[in-house]
């Protein structure tokens, strides 16, 4: 394993230090129990937006905690959903008077663990599910799909409803509706390696992909040969459409994400081709983000996120946003 | 049951549980994310440690120490998972004055019982309850039917076993594996893996006494 | 070779028209020539910097082109330089009357193709040469050091100073000392892959690393086998520290730079290696920056660099800034 | 000299290239960043591509159109010094009324010239000029001893190679080899690779007519 650490026990702790350090004028770290908030205080009568899940997806979610974002973050172990003392501790510091929301990826350990820290704490808290992975079939006998890239969106959104002053139960349904409004699928070029395991979590081989992987290295839909970009895209594209049922005309956000180890050259050119794709289908970019923000470590790969737009969460997008990791506005 | 038999039970998983290391390792890297050997070696290395803290409390503290532990020193589901199981079994009234085996049995089928709310997950859908339930109904059944503790350990033993083999062939319903559906399919769930590890070293430390 | 593109030759020419797409409210992207401008119009009488080199580095310089930093920027085929009439037609675009400032990274081929479009073209033109990696040798009789991170340092402290009304004499002598304030050096985990080519520029075996890498995967100081990041970041800062001849209680900008394809984690853990150790030095972090800026395709690695800093350094660092890949203070 | 001998030479030096591709692109990897090979690739497939165009210009106009491609298809170092070769030759004077070989080969001296102005090298410094220097003194000094057309080729491919040859263990001082410092020893210089194998081609091209 090549990374750049010093021992596997000490990786997250001196990774947070070091961004700490780096953001001190946005965020401030606090160890043991681990989490992230803003440096400044909230104002009073704010809705507190606490996200958290296993760490490896930088900058998701101490990336954006700060100004028009989350208030808190809680970080687990490398995949690791955090565990509740982080949940609780956090919404202490971070709590306005107006409540806690929890934005949580769909996945039994950060469900449970976000539940149970609900349950300890006294405060009221509500909770975003986030679900937009299309590759996995939804269903409510299973634990359905797995939360992915979108959750950034939904941060994004509702962060911006909080900070303007809109209530728990506001904060709450917006978030739902912006998950309802977006579909991702992801595709991998090479697999990451978790630190403590020291080696990679799957093999391809030379001339494969993994498509419709998730953000932790789990197999996806199917191995594939690797394709030309344009047909990768199209197929990422299809199961999205379809399963947002987008129309002609409809408004969306094109995002394209990198897992990590794929160079922006090749984000941007996916960004090409699924713009070509979704201007022949006459649905409209009408916002756009394209980077490394839903990261599985060091892997290969990239998905898409389309998030169905209208005014009120075109307006959200665009209001300012002050993090580490996305800034626009301010 | 007293708490020096949770510590020196702990420290026999503990050895059972890096022989098997490779082994859960690769099972969650088939079918989950990898971190399952990391989550349960690093939980169990928290509770032995607390060794010295939890020597002279009472079993209902003692446990409640060691669900704290688990519960934020693991993260993940099997933190939440085995934290809830011990949270359940230190609320078990009456357990501050001695714990016979009949109790003990009665307090990790609550454990259990808590876990299967937690999880939202039964029996067949290939998580370690299928490991946990099959083997909380056997005890509880032994218990009623008066059978020898002995007799009743190497059937425990055995169920978890069962338990554990059966999810290889299971269609996962509940846990990171569900994301594959199909692809699931073939695979031993590291959850029931472990489990069924940890019940049989109790089991056998039973046994041995 | 897994990448997401459609042919190696069309690479470039979608990589870049995906850029245009999902930045148009900032930048404008142009073919044949390339090259990539604000899309706002040069205020009349202020100097346009333009940058430019071959391409494999983004977001560099493509991604900071806009308020605050470049008016343009030329982007060669990968890792090649660009050409003179690239120069000549983005100068045309964005001169504003107060002539250009070409900043160009110190390597025999940029230099060259800079030059010849400094003859051709008619306005006046001044060159900001960086030469910041101290992993090479300097010398007179040679070409001297390569140009890497500090590049970015330069172009936007120079940027700043243009933006308030810098003549071309003072954004070039401001551009040189930022440059002599700077050094740089790098490490590489693994090689990066050249579209073209389709294979590893170089082999490293699997507890190798290259110290003192360039950012074209051309090999560094010596190979060493993997050391903890403690180790590595202390030798990186040593031969810079040892370069820039710091002192205690100067105040430096602390840069950690990922090379495409180590992720942010590993970068934070490398800035709380690099601040323990300048801590101990009593060197001053006053500024910081941690992110894949200046970067070698998909490579493995990272660099860092330090610039001593001043008022006016820090009062240029600090100004707003708007591009696609930098943006504060706006 | 006439276009059609420009035309007809790019494309047996496409054909030489390519078949030294591997090494080509191996030595800018060894000792550089390994885009030199498909610069050069690139360079010559836009010179044979202006066959249409040129085919009824003026040499110096020709000259010129190539010169303007190379710089503006290839970048890198060696679109800066080819282009430089070539827009040098378009400019000598009176070339528009027939090339004889003596005014070629001063042509291609006054070229070797502007690009070791160019690119600041010399002999000595492992760069292209260890081979297009030795080749422009040798031909040029074989005008002036009257030397026959064909010895003098032949001795031409001789110092090409040498030159080439030698770069092999030289210390790089320019160009991108010369970051390596100690490192750069022990390869051949990939532009003094292409150039001599470019020289080479029209050499034996003028032999075999
Ligand atoms: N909803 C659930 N109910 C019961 N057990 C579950 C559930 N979800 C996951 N598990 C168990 O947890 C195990 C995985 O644990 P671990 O790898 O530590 O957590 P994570 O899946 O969050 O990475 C699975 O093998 C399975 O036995
Ligand atoms: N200053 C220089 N003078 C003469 N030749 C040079 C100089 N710098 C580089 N070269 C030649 O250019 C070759 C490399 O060309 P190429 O790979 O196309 O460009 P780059 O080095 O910019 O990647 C070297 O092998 C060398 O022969
Ligand atoms: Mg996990
Ligand atoms: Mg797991
Ligand atoms: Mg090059
Ligand atoms: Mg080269």
């Amino acid at each position: 394993m090549k990374k750049f650490l010093n021992s596997t026990d000490d990786f997250l702790k001196e990774s947070l230090q070091g961004f700490g350090a780096a953001h001190q004028d946005i965020i401030t770290c606090h160890y043991d129990p681990n989490f992230i908030i803003r440096s400044e205080a909230t104002k009073k009568g704010k809705v507190a937006i606490i996200s958290g899940g296993g760490s490896g997806h930088e900058p998701m979610h101490g990336g954006f905690v700060g100004y028009g974002m989350l208030d808190a973050a809680c970080p687990g172990f490398v995949f690791s959903s955090p565990s509740p003392d982080q949940m609780i501790a956090a919404s202490e510091k971070v709590e306005g008077g107006a409540g806690v929301l929890f934005i949580v990826k769909n996945y039994s350990g950060d469900i449970m663990n976000f539940q149970m820290a609900s349950e300890m704490m006294t405060g009221a808290s509500e909770t975003v599910l986030t679900n937009d992975d299309v590759a996995v079939e939804d269903s409510s006998f299973t634990t359905g799909r797995r939360g992915v890239a979108a959750t950034i969106v939904v941060e994004k959104i509702v962060g911006s409803l909080a900070e303007s002053g809109g209530s728990l139960k506001e904060c709450k349904s917006l978030g739902d509706k912006v998950n309802r409004n977006s579909g991702s699928m992801g595709v991998a070029l090479s697999s990451c390696i978790v630190p403590a395991a020291g080696k990679p979590t799957f093999e391809l081989g030379p001339d494969e992909m993994e498509f419709g992987v998730g953000i932790h290295g789990e197999p996806g839909r199917r191995r594939d040969k690797v394709q030309p970009a344009q047909e990768i895209t199209n197929k990422l594209l299809e199961a999205i459409i379809e399963d947002l049922k987008l129309e002609k005309n409809d408004e969306i956000l094109l995002f394209v994400n990198g897992m990590g180890g794929t160079p922006l050259t090749e984000l941007y050119l996916l960004y090409d081709n699924a713009k070509k794709t979704l201007d022949n289908k006459n649905i409209k970019i009408t916002r756009s983000l394209v980077g490394n923000y839903c990261t599985s470590l060091e892997m290969q790969g990239a998905s898409i996120t389309l998030t169905k737009l209208d005014q009120e969460l075109k307006k959200h997008w665009d209001s300012p946003v002050h993090t580490a990791a996305m800034r626009w506005g301010l | 049951m007293s708490n020096d038999f949770l510590i020196k039970n702990a420290k026999e998983i503990q050895v059972v549980i890096d022989n098997n290391a490779p082994e859960i390792e690769k099972l969650d890297q088939e079918i989950g994310d990898g971190d399952h050997i990391f989550n349960v070696q690093r939980g169990i290395k928290l509770v032995i440690e607390l060794e010295p803290i939890i020597k002279h409390l009472s079993m209902s503290k003692a446990l409640n120490q060691i669900a704290m532990k688990i519960l934020s020193g693991i993260g993940g589901s099997s933190g939440a998972l085995f934290g809830t199981l011990f949270m359940t079994m230190a609320k078990v009234s009456n357990i501050d004055n001695g714990v016979d085996y009949k109790k003990a049995i009665n307090m990790f089928a609550d454990g259990v019982e808590a876990v299967k709310q937690r999880g939202k997950a039964d029996v067949g859908e290939k998580t370690m309850m299928d490991v946990l339930i099959p083997v909380a109904n056997c005890l509880k059944q032994g218990v009623e039917k008066k059978k020898d503790l002995k007799d009743l350990m190497r059937e425990a033993i055995e169920e978890a076993e069962k338990g554990m083999i059966s999810t290889k062939d299971l269609l996962a319903t509940k846990g990171r594996a569900s994301f594959l559906g199909e692809r699931s399919k073939g695979h031993i769930d590291p959850g029931a893996r472990t489990s069924q590890l940890m019940i049989r070293t109790v089991c056998m430390s039973i046994l041995n006494t």
